[in-house]
């Protein structure tokens, strides 16, 4: 198997799709003749042509909403929204029209639509465009909200995204572009709405996904050293959530630690927490901890913004107080 | 244009204004939810349009969709069904007055989001691109839509793709209580086009004949390549915005100036005095209307309601 | 003190603000000639005139950035959004630029501006008509979140939220404008950020806020003929967030009810829940609950749409699972 | 125009160039983190529009914004500062680069979201027009920037409230890696203007004193209540949209070609073909400029980061 980036997972994945079924195609900003602000589609111009590889204008809504029609119409769209932070211009027709196109007809249209956004902070780019927003999308029923952590899910999901009928909002953390990972060669699918034990432990369990899922496997061979052994649980689906992983490695370790990129108040471990200790109560040891962006806008100056995100020892701290 | 194409037309535009009557008194008795939004005063913009279109070409629309509803040809029971959000209707119950579909005729609704469904007609016409195909999109909209984002996103998209859409506004003189001139800077609303290079016409819309015309002509220039069209059609609505309108806004003066040009009163002095068909025969058409609806009430009252269950189906294809 | 309802408590300090302070104005769709679509500023428009009562077109992106923008420049804008569903069209006027100004350039400019939101379901308005989004407003620092559940807090409340110089998403729920209650004649101002007893009771902690608070009240008398006594607690500010009178009210029933109308996955109730159990581990006798709207989108159809709501037996059947 | 004017233009137009090249380097040295968008190539926009506004006028741009602040007349060592995070930057290094700002200047910033800012622009008019005043907004964006809603719901709500507001657009022929043609339904911005019957004029905006005679007769325009006014204003970059633009959509010979219109160089040329002033003394400018931003790099390096204790300030006013 090879080891790649989590970029060429993507580029692999978006590539490999596009050859499979002719109705696949790609449109955002800057997605063809500058080859993606992240390079994700580099290349793509000149090997699908401009029909398939569609340049916009800088016009959020309708990326979003004509996506939306193309895939009602029967295409199956990937629109690319260059940062997650300008999603939030287009976030009705995210919301209320990706989302309840199938359900408020009475499933008389389909929305087979993937649309990806790179985000996350930690890159000094201000608080507009830091946004590790996650949890606003997966409230709501009708999207799917996908996130993955390592090349290979992040190749298997897209596939997976790609394919599924429904909307997927597929969010990429831009600081995971260069991880690399074994990902093997030929056609393979990793279902959305699966979380997925990523190390086992017996000490406490740790629940992440994306790049707060690389800070946790970290923090979690640190604390290995100090003879805690944390198991790592990887959501890649917010929704739908699939908490069995989570709740079956809790029966095990009594403790739990979630761990996100985004603001804490209202966050993805809002929900874990609450729904492990509806579903886990009598397994409870210790209050579940959350590891989380501070409740601040994210600030320019580099170290000031490090001091507001997630990190290891953040996560160890966090650990240490209830193992 | 036909004897009995015209007598169809007739009785399309009485079907929606007996229909948008019959809902009236439906909400009145509270039968019908929600918001319900009336066609009346504008029959003849979906009808003089809808029947220029082609088999393959889509329509999409706001809220105010029953009148394109009818037109399109969906089952008047089923639509009724759904004002009524029973389990036979065409959105099983789910949608409502708002969100009429019928995705068979390529009716894709009824949107509630003022704008948004601009954004949808943009990309139904670039599938039909992408696809190779001589369809074409018919979006309608009022004339308080072009204010918002959506619209100009939309016109420009289309602009720069050259897909193959036909926005149709219906400039019924108000966005809810507030009139153009006081929600638009160019009164003039067909200018705006000129911003997106789409050539556009004002057209009369209490005039079938007028709105088919311009409908024709700027299909056949899509379909001729030369890119996105735009039709400001001038109409009015007779009834408040949507029911429970104070109705503020406007002197009873205006109204009754308006309905001086019913576009249905003109279309029957035109059928009479042009002796296309006499009274007699457009009287049976209204019986035919009113016995169509009779059975559609009939049909939606005795259907079931949506089973409990149905609040979890449709909201993934793949759960 | 006269019993008025919501609407005209509203009404009133509307026009007691404008008033009080010439910078004060209104802007939205339909709040002059039309009288605002739920009544809340008829006869404004002939009362203060075209310059402080402006109709606007059907924008929400300007309603939401010009009011930003005119509150920059030192007035104290109330925009209306028709609904709090259209706010989704404004979202990042909301929360990348009403919540981050003041931060994002080192507190050289203030935002004093209240966004005025009804929303709710259980009208029958379909799926894109009936969010109750207030979570993922909640969840930006930056912003003050308010959300009323009688006459005296609204008045009291909008008030305050008019007179802080930070923005403030002022939600209404629709459903509450008829609910009547005492409001006294004088200026009192009800704080941003300040959580309310509304009923004592000993037995279990119900917290709610908005139209959740009405029927947890309901709620809590029924139980109470059954010898269950509840306290309730409303929230009334979403953020910041005041946990002191829950956590209060927790170690003395050492069980908790959440009821909020929105949907329940990553709703208000998972942060509650989550809060509580950090910081009131050791009262917890049982799971905390959270009654919250159904996990679909609101359908059309009346029995329906209620089915998907909260109610009075959801909120008495989730205290008795735990009491 | 008068020598010394003539001569401070041409120092605030080679402060901005030099001070990006200084950014250039310090961003290669990692000193400079995030977005970095320099204004070369532009400069005679910011500098001949902004010397032509009054005192109490407002001046709001986007992320390209060091050229305005240095017209503006912010400390050039505070604006330097931003840019290296410090706690003495004008946004206290929580701005950075794309959010320096100066409201003591009625400089409103620096924004990051392309097209948000129209819509504040719109709202410090509108509080303008509210209290009376006779000041006027000048509202800075990019080609690509009208293409989104905001531009257009911005243009029509100025005209239907008639808006003191002057819109600007530097047309620098792409959005990031799109060209006009390629992102816009028509080429021609200035024509997007007449959708809101706002009237607009083209300009060179390679030319200082043709930028500066537009905007003051713009200016004038909405002091005399004609409300709300359009300049497209025909300018260049010189380098990447950002730092790190693979600068794969266009070609060298096009950058060769306006380079030749270099602003800078043609009005050095004119000052000395007009002998308004002499070799010498525009080297002495230069060197000066060389002094100030030797200086500011110092003073911003020198300076201390922002206390951890920063992160929590400035969320609100009011906790
Ligand atoms: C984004 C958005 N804002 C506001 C509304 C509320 N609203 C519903 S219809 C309407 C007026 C629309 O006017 P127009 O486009 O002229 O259509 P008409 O009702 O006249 O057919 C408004 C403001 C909405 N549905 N969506
Ligand atoms: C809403 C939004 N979408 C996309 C971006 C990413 N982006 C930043 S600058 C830019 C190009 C803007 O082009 P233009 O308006 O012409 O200004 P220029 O950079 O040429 O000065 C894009 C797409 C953004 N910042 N905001
Ligand atoms: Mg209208
Ligand atoms: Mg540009």
């Amino acid at each position: 198997m090879a080891r790649i980036t989590m970029r060429q997972a993507l580029t692999d994945a978006l590539r490999e799709e596009m050859h499979r079924d002719e109705r696949v195609f790609i449109m955002g900003e800057e997605v063809g003749v500058w080859g993606g602000t992240y390079a994700v589609t580099r290349g793509f111009y000149d090997e699908f042509g401009p029909r398939r590889v569609r340049d916009t204008p800088i016009s959020e809504m309708v990326i979003g909403g004509a996506a939306v029609g193309a895939a009602m119409a029967g295409l199956r769209p990937i629109a690319e929204f260059m940062t997650i932070n300008f999603a939030f211009v287009a976030f009705d027709a995210i919301v209320n029209h990706a989302a309840k196109m199938h359900y408020m007809f009475g499933g008389q249209m389909r929305v087979p639509l993937v649309l990806r956004a790179p985000g996350g902070g930690g890159r000094q780019l201000g608080a507009t465009h830091s946004h590790t927003p996650d949890v606003i999308f997966a409230h709501f029923p009708g999207l799917k909200v996908v996130s993955p952590s390592t090349p290979y899910d992040a190749k298997g999901l897209l596939r997976a995204a790609i394919r599924t009928d429904d909307p997927v909002l597929f969010i990429e953390h831009a600081t995971l572009y260069q991880v690399r990972g074994e990902v093997p060669e030929g056609d393979y699918v990793v279902p959305i709405g699966v979380s997925d034990v990523k190390r086992e432990g017996s000490d406490v369990t740790i629940v992440a996904y994306a790049q707060g899922l690389q800070v946790a496997l970290e923090a979690a061979e640190k604390l290995a050293k100090e003879g805690i052994e944390a198991e790592v649980v990887d959501l890649r689906t917010l929704r739908p959530l699939d908490m069995a992983p989570v709740l079956k490695s809790f029966q095990k370790t009594f403790k739990a630690v979630i761990v996100e990129e985004g603001h804490r108040s209202y966050g993805i471990g809002a929900e874990i927490a609450a729904r492990i200790q509806e579903e886990g109560f009598d397994y409870m040891d210790a209050p579940i901890k959350r590891v989380a962006q501070e409740e601040a806008p994210l600030p320019y100056s580099r170290e000031l913004e490090q001091s507001a995100l997630i990190n290891v020892d953040k996560v160890i701290a966090a650990v240490k107080e209830i193992v | 244009m036909d004897k009995a194409t015209i007598l169809d037309w007739y009785r399309q535009m009485t079907l929606i204004r007996r229909f948008e009557q019959r809902s009236s008194e439906l909400y009145q008795l509270g039968k019908i939810g929600g918001f319900l939004h009336l066609y009346i005063g504008q029959e003849a913009v979906a009808v003089g349009s809808i029947n220029a279109k082609q088999e393959t070409d889509h329509v999409i629309t706001a809220y105010r969709d029953h009148g394109h509803a009818l037109t399109i040809g969906s089952d008047t029971k089923l639509i009724m069904a759904e004002m009524l959000g029973k389990a036979t209707g065409v959105s099983k119950g789910k949608g409502g007055s708002m969100h009429l579909a019928d995705v068979e005729r390529r009716f894709w609704g009824g949107h509630a989001v003022v704008g948004a469904h601009l954004s949808l007609a943009t990309g139904l016409a670039l599938a039909e691109q992408y696809n190779g195909t001589d369809a074409a999109v018919l979006c309608y909209f009022g004339d308080g839509a072009t204010n918002i984002g959506y619209f100009h996103e939309s016109l420009n998209l289309s602009g720069v793709w050259d897909l193959p859409v036909l926005w149709i506004c219906e400039n019924n003189q108000y966005g809810m209580g507030t009139a153009v001139d006081r929600h638009s800077a160019t009164s003039n609303i067909m200018q705006k086009a000129s911003g997106y290079n789409i050539p556009a016409a004002q057209v009369d819309g209490m005039d079938v004949f007028a709105v088919h015309e311009a409908t024709q002509k700027a299909l056949s220039a899509i379909r001729d390549g030369k890119g996105p069209q735009f039709l400001e059609i001038m109409t009015y609505r007779f009834e408040g915005h949507s029911m429970g309108d104070p109705l503020r806004y406007r002197t009873k003066e205006e109204v009754e100036k308006w309905r001086e040009d019913d576009p249905i009163g003109i279309l029957e002095r035109h059928i009479l005095k042009e002796k296309i068909a006499g009274k007699d025969e457009l009287d049976a058409i209204d019986t035919a209307v009113e016995t169509e609806l009779n059975a559609a009430v009939e049909f939606a009252e005795a259907s079931p309601l949506p089973a409990p269950e149905e609040l979890f189906t449709d909201i993934y294809v793949e759960n």
